[in-house]
């Protein structure tokens, strides 16, 4: 028995020892992988990259706990960036498991900010991410695309008052901010039907510069918007996530994700080519009238 | 962390190592594990229907006046008949009953949302797009992509013929939608296996919650012990295990 | 209804300030506000209303055109409300949000009294439409339109044709049984899953070893369980010829009922009604992945020769395959569930894909009547290709009949 | 009585469900709710039965000390630990009754969730072995089968250099061309498929569920 004959009847327990490791070691040990930027991703951090001091973008967090994996990082990521250029920033949410996701990145960014001054290896010299002044969370309404269209023309109209409970007009940062006429871009990151409605209802009838980023499975039907320039950006799935990471030099759980999926894929990628050379070797022999056992 | 939930905690985590020695080979911990979850989980669906359904939906409603429901619950009683050698005909009345609706129910439904929906999406214009040709070689909304989904359809619906042999221009058709069909399975397993890595992600990160939380509190000690406890077994397991299979190899040999 | 106010005044409030000027400028609107709003705009006009077709009741459509100083004339018109009441001159409440830019609403209530916002049938209404400017006392009712009853219908024709293909579908399989009942031959190609069945019971014999059949996570009501029941008659009845043993873990009560029934049946049938025994067919728990940690366990002790898999899957399907490929069974599987198909295709001997599971059956009983069905099957799938061909091509020239024909709005 | 009146049974029934679909009176959705409701109702009482199953068969299996019939006590334990938790209406562990029972909730969040997502889990391993074992180029089918996967699997992956931004361009027209053609027909045949099939039962032809004599 020869190493192909070796490889063609191998015991698939050391495939799934091998993996296990792979899984694990990727895990814990936390070096560097590339991740290869797509020309989308870079366009929304190019855009973000350009927002000077005071400027304000809206963020639109659209998903629930079973999308958290994938858009969770993203969100952290931008909202983060922006803090540090003193961006401000609209929270909104159009779903209604949304709410949690919002309270969470703010209550995470800002208490490490408040506690050491730094988050995730970002130094805030002297300064606190404050509500009302570096941020507003509006909260959340029912029937998306009734919201778009009436924050199109006053955001005040479907949220008097933010998700506290103060109204709008008493807002420091919302004074002089009437729609997405003042804001820089309005970034998407949705789980379902509401990009779609982004795209309709935001851009269509507002033409606000819209970005999206989806979970991986929606992905590839966003393309066709982004060939038509409905939407400047597109992250999808884990992979956007972590990119998005990598350009703003913020590392965290996409990127740890991504880490253990390149390596897992490429174990199994290895395993496949290996069976095929087994394969064909094998075969080649049987051919020549070899003896196959 | 309290003892409490110290303990609960762990017993979950036991509980996933012994699932996962599966992946090895069948041994008493999975037949464990397996057996537990098999009778715990039946019964807990059972009370959730109990208390979701039968309580709500049945009681209450005749109850409350609506007594018609008295109807469905007879029908399930009889279902009951089947303990019964001698009256088990009659739970077939239950059982026509269901059939009968269950069928009923998917002939318009099934035909307007899987026929009647995907062939009118399946009629796409070509034409009209203005761009036939596309951005790029790989543009998904060029017509020429638009017009090979057309043809993929048409001819993996070919595939599906069979009154009629595959012959001729049939056999060529069918053997383009059959290749169409194997892209598709490809492409759609292929798009899966990162799910699936993260799904076995997801239980590394739990057991390692676990594991920090565990060390970090005053349990720690139990938790130890744990440790040790459940690799000393594992280990017995696996020397008994190597043993058996050192005594095959050499009787073999 | 407050809220609906509320959503309005805060919306007026808003255009006050900021309509006529530059929104820097907003402090100075206070001063020019009266001289700008006070002659109202045009009403809306040619108002209709109906009873919404198709429906349950309980709704009433309404259109109207555009009032003059939308979009044009005045340019102060900024949307419309809907105003209801149940006599001409009665108190008239809003029906509507703030409708922008458009000229129809369908008004629709609560079907059930006594729940919120419930609206009977049989009732005269009388609406009037409400053209609103950015200033709260400046708008223009249109004329008041009524009555108007709001009732169920008896048919939906937006089903239309749904009835049509269902109709002609039964026609199909009714002539083709018919036929088939006349002895008229009819040719079915071989299908390899199928064929398998066979040689994997044979196989299953000489070795002594029971068959595995699952039916699958589906409950009694979705029809590739029901199919199911139709193959597991088949693979029982030959299993009892064979006096090979079978095993059947169910998912769901009722299924195993149906399934016990079946099997049954099937010895019967064999004449072997002796070796049927209650436990070959019976229930494991109704968790998903608790099921399939039972199945993988029975495949790995019991060692069945053949496991066959027949029915709706969802993600156990590659558990299931994979722990039987480690027990070393042959495996046939056969499933509706797209997402699944890869999963068979790539782990087991021989699958069914999509449609075949529901021919199998015809295939393993061969008998005319099922034939029957399978040749209405075939020429239901030749008009569908056609027509989706000509529709294809008729588009090219801007024709939508046969597109629209496929579009059931509701 | 025991044959004629069942099918008869699915014979009306049925024809009154297709045509309760094209009826939207307020009636014609009373009734279908009403039906909704026999078949969970129907479905709980058959409950019972698949309980009494499963106890009975790991009762047999203890008395008659067949293989492993240690661990069908423990299956038995489970399953009547459970329900005595659920029922429990003297609050033997001083909480809630029902559902909200302290035991019953944690033997759920403790047993159950982490074996089932452990199971599931397993699936990372086992799409693995799957690939490895029938992922070779063994004929123009699996051929194709083969590429299409790699190349998705491919598409993210940084040390292919400047060939990713192809693969992934070519992974989304994969997906959204001979895959979308794929999942389209096979949609359309099993919608047929099943049509036909529910015909059949309604029209009598597969009679197979309903037993002998």
């Amino acid at each position: 028995m020869n190493i192909f004959d070796r490889i063609m009847s191998f015991d698939r327990r050391w495939i799934f020892l091998s993996l296990a490791i792979v899984c694990v070691v990727t895990f814990m040990w936390p070096f560097h992988v590339p991740i290869t930027l797509s020309n989308e991703v870079r366009s929304i951090y190019n855009r973000f990259d350009s927002l000077k001091e005071g400027d304000m973008i809206y963020l639109s967090v659209d998903y629930d706990p079973n999308a958290l994996a994938e858009l969770h990082p993203t969100t952290y990521v931008l909202a983060e960036m922006c803090f540090r250029k003193n961006v401000k920033v609209i929270f909104g949410t159009l779903s209604n498991l949304g709410q949690g996701m919002v309270d969470q990145v703010i209550d995470d960014i800002t208490d490490s900010v408040m506690l050491d001054k730094t988050y995730n290896g970002v130094f805030y010299e002297g300064r606190e991410i404050q509500n009302g002044i570096d941020y507003v969370f509006l909260g959340y309404k029912p029937y998306p695309a009734m919201v778009i269209q009436a924050m199109g023309l006053d955001f005040r109209v479907p949220f008097p008052t933010d998700y506290y409970g103060t109204p709008l007009d008493s807002i420091p940062i919302m004074k002089g901010v009437k729609n997405f006429d003042q804001c820089k871009l309005v970034m998407d990151m949705a789980a379902g039907n509401v990009a779609e409605m982004w795209i309709t209802y935001g851009h269509g009838n507002y033409n606000v510069p819209l970005a999206l980023a989806v979970t991986g499975v929606m992905g590839a039907d966003m393309y066709p918007y982004l060939n038509s320039g409905q939407i400047f950006g597109l992250a999808a799935g884990l992979l956007g996530s972590a990119q998005i990471e990598k350009l703003c030099d913020n590392p965290g759980r996409a990127i740890d994700g991504m880490r253990i999926q390149l390596f897992a894929h490429i174990l199994i990628i290895l395993f496949i080519i290996m069976g095929n050379i087994g394969f064909f070797v094998t075969r080649r022999r049987k051919k020549m009238g070899g003896d196959v056992r | 962390m309290t003892w409490e939930t110290f303990l609960w905690t762990t017993l979950g985590a036991f509980l996933t190592l012994c699932t996962f020695s599966f992946l090895y080979k069948d041994n008493p911990f999975y037949k464990f594990a397996e057996h537990l979850v098999v009778g715990v989980s039946a019964g807990y669906f059972a009370l959730v229907l109990y208390h979701q359904i039968l309580i709500p939906n049945v009681f209450d409603k005749i109850f409350d006046g609506e007594w018609w429901y008295i109807i469905p619950a007879l029908l399930g009683i009889m279902m009951w008949t089947r303990f019964s050698r001698k009256y088990s005909w009659i739970s077939r009345w239950p059982i026509a009953l269901y059939m009968g609706i269950a069928s009923g129910m998917a002939v318009p439904r099934e035909m307007h949302a899987r026929v009647i929906e995907q062939m009118h999406s399946a009629m796409i214009n070509i034409i009209d797009m203005n761009n036939i040709m596309g951005n790029s070689f790989f543009d998904t909304a060029s017509g020429i992509a638009k017009l090979i989904v057309f043809i993929g359809t048409l001819s993996a619906l070919f595939y599906f013929f069979f009154s009629k042999e595959h012959k001729g221009f049939f056999k060529g058709i069918s053997q383009f939608g059959i290749w169409i069909l194997m892209i598709g399975f490809g492409a759609s397993f292929g798009y899966t296996v990162m799910g699936r890595i993260s799904l076995f992600v997801q239980r590394i990160q739990v057991m390692r919650d676990w594991t920090v939380v565990a060390w970090a509190d005053e349990a720690s000690g139990a938790f130890a012990v744990f440790w040790i406890i459940t690799f000393g077994v594992f280990a017995i397991w696996a020397v008994f295990e190597i043993r058996k299979y050192l005594r095959s190899k050499r009787s073999t040999a | 209804m407050r809220l609906k106010l509320l959503f309005l005044s805060c919306l007026l409030l808003i255009f006050i300030c900021t309509s006529a000027f530059t929104q820097d400028e907003a402090v100075v609107a206070d001063s020019l506000e009266t001289t700008a709003e006070t002659i109202s705009p045009a009403p809306a006009t040619s108002l209709t209303a109906i009873d919404k077709p198709d429906d349950h009741g309980h709704g009433i459509d309404l259109s109207w055109e555009l009032s003059a100083d939308d979009g044009g004339g005045l340019m102060s018109v900024m949307g419309y409300m809907i105003y209801r009441a149940t006599s001409p001159d009665g108190s008239y409440e809003a029906r509507s949000g703030l409708l922008l830019n458009v000229t129809a609403y369908s008004d629709v209530g609560a079907m059930n009294e006594g729940e919120n916002d419930y609206m009977p049938d049989y009732t005269d209404y009388y609406y009037k439409v409400r053209a609103l400017t950015t200033d709260s006392a400046v708008f223009a009712d249109s004329e008041i339109l009524g009555p108007v009853q709001s009732f169920g219908q008896w048919f939906n024709w937006k089903r239309l044709s749904v009835l049509l293909l269902v109709a002609g579908f039964l026609f199909l399989t009714v002539y083709f049984i018919q036929k088939a009942k006349g002895g008229a031959k009819l040719f079915v190609r071989r299908l390899a899953g199928i064929e398998a069945v066979d040689e994997a019971i044979g196989r299953a014999t000489e070795m002594g070893k029971p068959i595995l059949y699952v039916l699958g996570l589906g409950t009694a009501a979705d029809i590739a369980t029901i199919a199911s029941y139709t193959i597991l008659s088949r693979v029982a009845k030959k299993v009892a010829e064979y006096q090979t043993g079978l095993i059947v873990p169910c998912y769901d009560p009722i299924v195993m009922a149906i399934a016990q029934e079946t099997v049954k049946t099937s010895y019967m049938n064999a004449g072997r009604a002796d070796a049927y025994n209650e436990d070959m067919v019976y229930f494991v728990t109704n968790q998903q992945f608790a099921y399939v940690a039972g199945v993988n366990g029975v495949m790995l002790r019991d060692r069945p020769a053949t496991n066959i898999y027949m029915g709706k899957f969802y993600a156990e399907s590659l558990i299931l395959a994979e722990t039987g490929v480690a027990a070393g069974s042959i495996q046939i599987a056969g499933t509706d569930e797209i997402s699944q198909i890869p999963f068979f295709v790539v782990a087991c001997d021989y699958t069914l894909i999509g449609e075949e599971l529901y021919a199998a059956s015809a295939y393993l009983g061969k008998e005319p009547l099922l034939l029957g069905s399978l040749k209405a099957q075939d020429y239901a799938k030749a008009c569908l290709i056609f027509l989706a061909i000509i529709g294809f091509i008729t588009l090219m020239f801007g024709y939508h009949g046969i597109v629209d024909f496929f579009h059931v709005a509701g | 009585m025991k044959r004629q009146l069942p099918l008869a049974m699915v014979f009306i029934f049925g024809f009154l469900m297709i045509i309760q679909y094209f009826i939207p009176h307020e009636y014609s959705e009373w009734v279908n709710a009403f039906l909704m409701d026999w078949m969970m109702i129907i479905g709980v009482f058959a409950l019972a039965l698949g309980l009494w199953s499963l106890t009975r068969v790991s009762w047999d299996k203890v008395r008659q000390k067949k293989p492993n019939w240690g661990y069908s006590i423990v299956t038995l334990a489970g399953l009547f630990l459970m329900m005595f938790f659920g029922f429990d209406y003297f609050r033997h562990f001083s909480t809630a009754v029902g559902s909200d029972n302290y035991m019953y909730i944690h033997f759920y969040r403790h047993i159950v969730i982490p074996i089932q997502a452990t199971m599931f889990s397993l699936l990372a391993f086992f799409i693995a072995s799957a690939a490895y074992r029938a992922f070779r180029a063994r004929s123009l089918l699996a051929t194709l089968l083969l590429v299409a996967a790699l190349v998705i699997m491919l598409r993210f992956n940084p040390f292919l250099g400047p060939l990713q931004p192809i693969m992934e361009e070519f992974s989304v027209w994969l997906l959204n061309v001979p895959n979308l053609a794929a999942k389209r027909a096979i949609v359309i045949g099993v919608g047929l498929g099943m049509v036909a099939t529910a015909l059949k039962v309604i029209l009598g032809i597969e009679r197979a569920y309903l037993g002998k004599d």
